[in-house]
């Protein structure tokens, strides 16, 4: 019997009133237009060079890892990539502004990828997109103009399931695609950044297209509340981080979304009845119950090596029905290992 | 084929009734103390299961030799103290080649393990319940199986009653009273012979 | 505003620890009909007496060890109610509480409480009372025999031989295997209706509260021993596993959470081993029922089979991706929580 | 409330009588093998010694069963637990480490140890006759509950001694908590007294 095998969870992924509309802009919030040249490139002229160098002044981000474009199209072409991924994964709940471009504003998309293809020289192209079971009713198309989308199901995390071999692919989100098509057609910088605003206390959950630099509360206030939030998020509700104070977090080039809740998580008083279910679930196959009793007792030691290969994918915490904080220590405990080995 | 279930019954006995049972695993107040890896626990419990079966053998060997003298019957229990001192100095040396410095075992470890009151009560106990020579050897063989397995055991639950919270008048020794309380109920339960004292 | 600091995940399942525990409860609600159904109300009070008993004690001990006690904690009641149906419906109110506190305040609340207990609390609980009175808990009722609330001296009740009992006697039980199927046998007051039971354990299974994979293991393990060491001709295997509490705890025992292994590999090594003894020992031992103590003692082994499987499952891990790994520690050292470096 | 880990003497001692018997056979031991190992003193190894002192007190064993200051019957009842009351390591580590005491602290120190150790078992035993007989010292004690016997099992003695020691070690936990404040109050008024 495999001890290992990929697991993760089934998320109920409350995507639909995100999905039905396009990319909105909110109006108390209007994205300022700001170019770095006047002369326009002629698409079909590009090479690698010329791209990475309007990706760098357009100030392009990649939104999935946080990474300045330019350099990852400068490693692609180093490399020699064999193929684009466009990362239109979004497989956290809530997050969909990845998706809500694939299907909204596939032509731009389209071009995007073309763009993209022809400068570097690159073969093949692929969209992946995430679906499961609990949205069946979203229509994902099987194609993207001439790209072929392909459909990643399962449970989440999909992320480290799909990707195997990374250093021969070119992975690029597709928000930073819809910039880079931007900044090649109309030399326009990278000034907003598409964000899922959603929660429960959001009147109108949409994919909103906002402008960098705008604090998370001003987001809130201008997509309208419908009830004080008691927690605000920013970023994917598994792997997001809590805000504390709204009105000093702005929203930055990878921010992926905003959610807000009228719940608050209250400690109920559990202790862990060892249920095993953190176990069945970890995408890695680690043990955190197994950590988590080691952590209590000051073993970190022993913690450290049991939880090396931590992702902090969060679906410990998440099915966990004593509601203890597991895939923060561990990660915590995970990265201290990391770091430890590095050292030595 | 008699004499072979009798053998093994005599095993049998031996292995579960004999150590769990009483209990006769944990020798002093702190099982941890010789040895604080489960390898080191298996090694130790097989010096002890070397010590006790050699033991038999030895007061065997007296038993047969002076049973008709007349001093026998006081002077036993001395004389089968002596066979497991014996044994136990002739396989020192061993020992010590074995696992010395190695698994966290000191030399006064080694000595508190292979050389103890559960040892000699397993001759104690085969000499009284066993009057054929061979039974009695295998009856050793047995608890020292049976003694090793349960030092096994205990040590586990040691270390899971470590990572544990225990309230702390309960902590250590209490605890680990408790434990051995419940498993050889437990066992107790499972054979449900009536106890020897 | 300023708000509380969170740590991701931001979403969590609605699942809690009082859900897991009141799934448990609400599948042992139709047992206590059942056993009402057969013995009259005498088996609700039972039951009634356990679960207050087991609440009372859990919480003086948590208030001793100076804890606050959790009103959503219901483990104590799963205890509290487990133990009266292992019992016969004519068992004396004291056993039942001297059962549930030895469960409570020797089993359970010395190692830490909830979650940290090595034994299963119901199942220490029952071996105590087999021990301590063997001839008060292995003497049944004959069902539909209705017994008087409060049980006087002279009180006379119909006893009858449960097909455990036959089985130990070397005989085949006269009833059918539809009696026992239907539960229309002598025996302990929750466990002899086989369909209610595995009705209960398909409702556990769907909420998953438990694995049903386990209690399948148990099964096939005792069944192969009963098929292989027949004690009486013909169908004994069929009667052994339906005999006795042996599915009772195959259910509401050896998936207990706490005192089970995780990873699935030793969860059916330990549910396959406690079948083979529990059904061995019922040849072997002095008791009818085994299944108790062997539960107890494959109990002491759980934390052995946690630790070999996070061993194969490292191992694993390691070759999967084993760049990502870092070489400078020996593989030997993950397994030995106790080392000394530590 | 040393020695508390004495598994033979836990099992053997069902009864008060067998608890005395048991308790007086280990102090015996204790005391011969104290004096066996001061007069061994720093001529023989530690493995030695240990041998020594234990084979000391298995041969005082014998001479006291033979010498009938105890009943047969008693003896008998007890079988292999009347020797390896004396060939234990917890009376051993008793009587041998405390070589680096001067002679009285160390007669003191294993004097008490005796006398706990004699407490514990008593209580001990008593509980357990009470519970599964319903006698102390073999007469019959008027108790209303139902016996249990399995207070006479090895496994409940375990566990009673289990509580036992826990509830002696909160004890001892509140007498120094009690001196420790006692303490802190003297010293503080000392300071108050030389501030005034």
């Amino acid at each position: 019997m495999r001890e290992t095998g990929y697991k993760g969870i089934l998320l109920e992924q409350n995507k639909e009133p995100l999905l039905s509309r396009g990319i909105r802009e909110l109006e108390r919030l209007p994205v300022q237009e700001a170019f770095f040249s006047e002369e326009r490139p002629d698409p079909a002229q590009l090479n690698a060079s010329r791209l990475q160098n309007i990706a760098y002044e357009a100030q392009i981000i990649d939104e999935s890892d946080g990474v300045q474009l330019w350099k990852k199209l400068a490693k692609a072409s180093r490399d020699g990539a064999l193929a684009i991924v466009v990362d239109a994964l979004d497989d956290e709940p809530y997050i969909s502004s990845q998706l809500c471009i694939a299907l909204w504003m596939d032509d731009e998309l389209e071009d995007a990828i073309t763009i993209v293809k022809d400068a570097l020289g690159i073969e093949r192209a692929v969209v992946e997109i995430y679906r499961n079971l609990t949205d069946i009713d979203i229509r994902i198309p099987s194609k993207i103009g001439n790209y072929r989308v392909r459909r990643v199901g399962g449970t989440y995390p999909a992320e480290l399931r799909v990707r195997k071999n990374e250093s021969k692919l070119l992975i690029i989100g597709a928000c930073a695609l819809i910039h880079l098509y931007r900044a090649v057609t109309r030399c326009r910088i990278q000034t907003t950044a598409f964000v899922s605003v959603a929660g429960d206390c959001i009147a109108n959950p949409a994919n909103y297209e906002i402008p960098l630099d705008c604090t998370v509360a001003q987001v809130l206030s201008a997509s309208g509340l419908i009830a004080p939030p008691k927690r605000i998020v920013t970023g994917g509700s598994m792997t997001g981080i809590g805000v504390t104070d709204p009105t000093s977090v702005r929203v930055r080039p990878a921010t992926r979304g905003i959610l807000a809740f009228a719940e608050q998580f209250d400690d109920l008083g559990f202790s862990c009845i060892g249920c095993g279910r953190c176990v069945d679930v970890c995408p890695q196959g680690l043990s955190p119950y197994f950590v988590h009793k080691l952590l209590r007792a000051h073993r970190r030691g022993t913690a450290r090596r049991a939880a090396e290969g931590c992702n902090c994918c969060g679906a410990c915490s998440y099915v966990c029905p004593a509601k203890l904080d597991l895939s923060h220590r561990i990660y915590e405990v995970a990265a201290d290992g990391r770091r430890g080995g590095e050292e030595t | 084929m008699n004499d072979l279930s009798a053998v093994f019954s005599a095993l049998a006995a031996g292995i579960i009734l004999q150590n769990v049972v009483l209990a006769r695993a944990f020798f002093s107040e702190d099982p941890n103390r010789f040895s604080r890896t489960y390898r080191g626990t298996l090694r130790l419990g097989l010096i002890t299961a070397a010590v006790a079966v050699l033991a038999t053998v030895f007061a065997v060997a007296l038993r047969q030799l002076f049973a008709q003298a007349l001093l026998w019957a006081p002077a036993r229990w001395a004389a089968y103290f002596c066979c497991v001192a014996v044994s136990f100095l002739l396989l020192r040396p061993l020992f010590a080649r074995l696992l010395n410095g190695r698994h966290g075992v000191s030399d006064k470890g080694l000595l508190y393990a292979a050389f103890n009151g559960a040892v000699y009560g397993i001759v104690l106990l085969s000499m009284a319940n066993y009057t054929s020579p061979l039974l009695a050897i295998v009856y050793a063989l047995g608890c020292s199986i049976g003694l090793t397995a349960a030092q096994l055991l205990i040590h586990a639950g040691s270390e899971r009653i470590s990572l544990s919270a225990v309230p702390r008048p309960f902590a250590g020794l209490p605890i680990l009273l408790i434990y051995i309380g419940i498993l050889s109920l437990a066992i107790y339960g499972l054979v449900g012979h009536q106890l020897p004292t | 505003m300023i708000l509380n600091p969170q740590s991701p995940p931001h979403i969590r399942t609605r699942e809690t620890n009082a859900t897991l525990m009141g799934d448990t409860i609400i599948s042992l609600l139709p047992l206590y009909a059942m056993a009402t159904y057969f013995y009259g109300g005498r088996a609700l009070l039972l039951g009634l007496t356990g679960l207050l008993t087991a609440l009372i004690s859990d919480m003086a001990c948590t208030m001793i060890a100076g804890r606050v006690p959790n009103l959503r904690d219901f483990s104590a009641a799963v205890t509290g109610l487990i133990l009266p149906l292992l019992m016969p419906a004519s068992i004396r109110y004291s056993i039942v509480i001297v059962a549930v506190i030895f469960a409570i305040v020797v089993a359970k609340q010395p190692f830490g409480g909830v979650g940290e207990n090595i034994f299963n609390p119901a199942a220490a609980g029952m071996a105590f009372a087999i021990v301590c009175w063997p001839a008060e808990v292995f003497t049944y009722p004959a069902p539909f025999e209705k017994i008087p609330i409060k049980l006087a001296a002279d009180t006379a009740i119909r006893t009858a031989t449960s097909p455990a009992q036959a089985l130990a006697l070397g005989g085949l039980p006269n009833q059918t295997p539809l009696d026992l199927l239907m539960g229309n046998v002598p025996g302990p007051m929750g466990t002899t209706n086989i369909l209610v039971l595995l009705t209960c354990l398909l409702y556990l299974t769907v909420r998953r509260t438990v694995h049903g994979r386990a209690t399948l293991a148990f099964l096939a393990g005792g069944a192969a021993v009963a098929v292989l060491f027949p004690r009486a001709g013909g169908l004994a295997a069929l009667y052994e596993l339906m005999s006795g509490m042996l599915l009772f705890a195959a259910i509401y025992m050896l998936n207990d959470p706490v005192t089970s292994p995780k990873r699935s590999a030793p969860m059916l090594l330990y549910s396959a081993m406690t079948g083979v003894l529990s059904i061995m020992f019922r040849h072997l031992g002095r008791y009818e029922e085994s299944v108790i103590f062997a539960l107890l003692v494959m109990n002491s082994t759980v934390w052995l089979l946690d630790l070999w499987g996070e061993r194969v499952a490292r191992r694993e891990r390691r070759k999967a991706h084993g760049a990502q790994t870092d070489p400078g520690l020996p593989q030997e050292t993950g397994v030995h929580v106790g080392d000394p470096e530590e | 409330m040393l020695g508390l880990g004495l598994p033979f003497a836990v099992i053997a001692s069902t009864t008060l009588k067998r608890g005395a018997l048991m308790s007086a056979l280990c102090c015996a031991c204790a005391l011969v093998g104290f004096f066996l190992a001061r007069l061994l003193g720093r001529h023989v190894s530690d493995t030695l010694r240990v041998l020594l002192v234990s084979l000391g007190a298995v041969c005082a064993v014998g001479g006291i069963v033979q010498s009938g200051v105890f009943s047969r019957v008693l003896i008998d009842g007890l079988g292999a637990y009347v020797p390896l009351a004396a060939a234990n390591m917890i009376l051993v580590s008793i009587a041998v480490d405390r070589q680096e005491q001067p002679f009285s602290a160390a007669l003191r120190g294993v004097c008490f140890s005796c006398i706990g150790f004699t407490l514990a078992m008593c209580l001990l035993s008593v509980i357990r006759e009470l519970l599964s007989l319903h006698t102390i010292w073999d007469r019959p004690v008027q108790f209303s509950a139902v016996p249990i016997s399995g207070a006479a099992l090895p496994c409940f003695g375990f566990i009673l001694l289990g509580f036992f020691a826990a509830f002696g070690r909160t004890l001892g936990r509140a007498h120094l908590r009690i001196l420790i404040r006692r303490t802190l109050r003297a010293k503080r008024e000392e300071k108050e007294e030389g501030i005034g």
